[in-house]
């Protein structure tokens, strides 16, 4: 393949990037057709599958990102550089039902919820996995919340179509 | 207080709390018996020996909400509705959102799972690069003369938007210091303020003007009734 | 070599540290003895030496670190670029009226185009489209704007007496 002398710079471009990028803005700065891209990141991945290597790429976010093989973990804690990822339960409910029924206002959780949740929201938008979204046509205009591109990184998810179905739990 | 919010923690809030009961009861959760699920949620608010009141309150509602329900089943029937339809059950309500709640408890429990998985993935930070923007190209001198006549137009138009400005008292006790340092410590009252600007910007020069004053940082004079009101500089 | 099936590791750590790591450290998370996580880097370097690869290591004072190979230095730069070079509308409107108008303030401006536009005004700072010129005397003393140098050069203007005159321009 012509471009093939491009895969080294792609995976300097996710190395120096370290977040998700997308095939768009790759093609963008190497000018070469997206598919192309596409093909030359499949490749790399397929590299990287071998067994001396420790990265792979992963899609995510609507884009793909350099990082380390999951079977790895338990070594690369050791390197105590991992970042405290955990949401508290309050957390993780709110979280949850902002993910299925976004746009969402705050009293619409809490009638779910059955509690506050002012300081939840605080929390999860300080962590950049909620943001406002708009306001609700009603009365004193109340802010629709909604996931960030950001949430779909932290859970690993291209989409919220990859969500688990919410239909699937009900009784 | 820390002992009352040890206890606490153990429900995310009233919903989590009925859940518990109804699990721990093993019971039917379209089938509430609810004299029990109330005696048994009122013993455990009991328990709490200290009442935050933030959520005390929401633990008190729902309890109330179970008062009532208990209250209206106990209520003698009229006699034309013999058979008990969905929509007369007083529990109705309650069963939805707890039918709801439970759904979204356990959407949150797998994913919980989603992020634990992805943990196992370890990414590093962005690399800083300095933003580098370009001039804009193929500007043409129409283009900007046709935005012009577009903005143009529109703005002559009947219609305005009110676009919400903001003000702050800092911001002008600051303008007016510097107003008086300017005009050698000295200004007319009707010469600084109040003279333009939207209501908003009246308002907290004028608030501000009253601020320097509180502060002693001002004096306001008048020689007569209706004469020029100086603002003085105090050093 | 025995130990090669822990080259993925060294990889992986040497990705996540993004710092410069020491072999001594490296030795004590691996749990094998430091020459060996020596000549497993050699290899490593060896490994992303081939043409296809766009990472390598470096041995820095403080140990070693993974990092992007020189020569694709010119392609990562443009991560950090604006690829975009035109001007949206919104900033069209906002640098003709500036151009046409000035000096002129934010407030002056907001009351012609009906909305707020500190960020359009921050654009066009940011692409060398306009300046400050100075500062009204007036209540609050708000800074006055102005096109500048590089907005003639743009458009192609020996001076601001090239521009078409406004009269022609309104009905």
């Amino acid at each position: 393949m012509f471009y093939l002398k491009y895969k080294k710079h792609i995976e300097a471009l996710l190395f120096v990037s370290g977040d998700p990028i997308t095939i768009h803005k790759i093609a963008q700065i190497l000018e070469i057709p997206e598919e192309h891209i596409k093909l030359l990141i499949e490749q790399l991945i397929e590299d990287m599958a071998k067994d001396d290597r420790g990265l792979t790429i992963i899609k995510v976010a609507a884009g793909y990102q350099l990082c380390t093989k999951p079977e790895l973990s338990e070594t690369l804690e050791k390197l105590g550089q991992v970042q405290d990822t955990k949401l508290s339960t309050a957390a993780m409910e709110t979280l949850s039902i902002i993910a299925f029924k976004q746009p969402i206002t705050k009293i619409e959780i809490e009638n779910i919820r059955g509690v506050k949740i002012d300081r939840v929201l605080a929390t999860l938008n300080e962590r950049q996995m909620i943001k406002e979204i708009g306001r609700k046509e009603a009365i004193g205009r109340p802010i629709l919340y909604g996931t960030t591109e950001n949430f779909l990184k932290c859970f690993g998810l291209n989409g919220l179509q990859d969500l688990p179905p919410l239909a699937e739990l009900l009784p | 207080m820390s002992d009352y919010k040890i206890k606490l923690e153990i429900f995310e809030g009233p919903m989590d709390l009925l859940m518990h009961l109804i699990e721990k009861n093993q019971i039917d959760i379209y089938d509430i018996p609810i004299a029990i699920v109330t005696e048994q949620y009122i013993a455990y608010l009991k328990t709490l020996e200290i009442f935050n009141i933030d959520v005390a309150s929401e633990f008190l509602l729902m309890a109330a909400t179970l008062l009532q329900i208990k209250s209206r089943m106990l209520l003698p029937r009229q006699p034309q509705f013999v058979e008990l339809t969905e929509e007369d059950d007083p529990r109705q309500e309650l069963v939805d959102r707890l039918i709801e709640y439970r759904k979204f408890k356990e959407m949150s429990a797998q994913m919980e799972n989603l992020l634990k998985e992805r943990e196992h993935f370890f990414t590093r930070l962005p690399e800083d690069f300095p933003v580098k923007i370009p001039v804009p190209m193929g500007l043409n001198i129409n283009d900007l003369v046709t935005a012009f006549a577009a903005v143009w137009e529109s703005s002559i138009d009947d219609y305005e938007l009110v676009s919400r400005e903001e003000f702050s008292v800092q911001d002008k006790m600051y303008d007016i210091i510097h107003l008086l340092y300017k005009y050698h410590g000295r200004i007319e009252f009707n010469q600084t303020l109040i003279r333009k600007g939207t209501k908003s910007e009246v308002v907290a020069s004028f608030l501000a003007l009253l601020e320097l004053v509180k502060l002693q940082r001002v004096i306001i004079s008048q020689q007569e009734r209706f004469s020029t009101i100086y603002i003085t500089l105090k050093e």
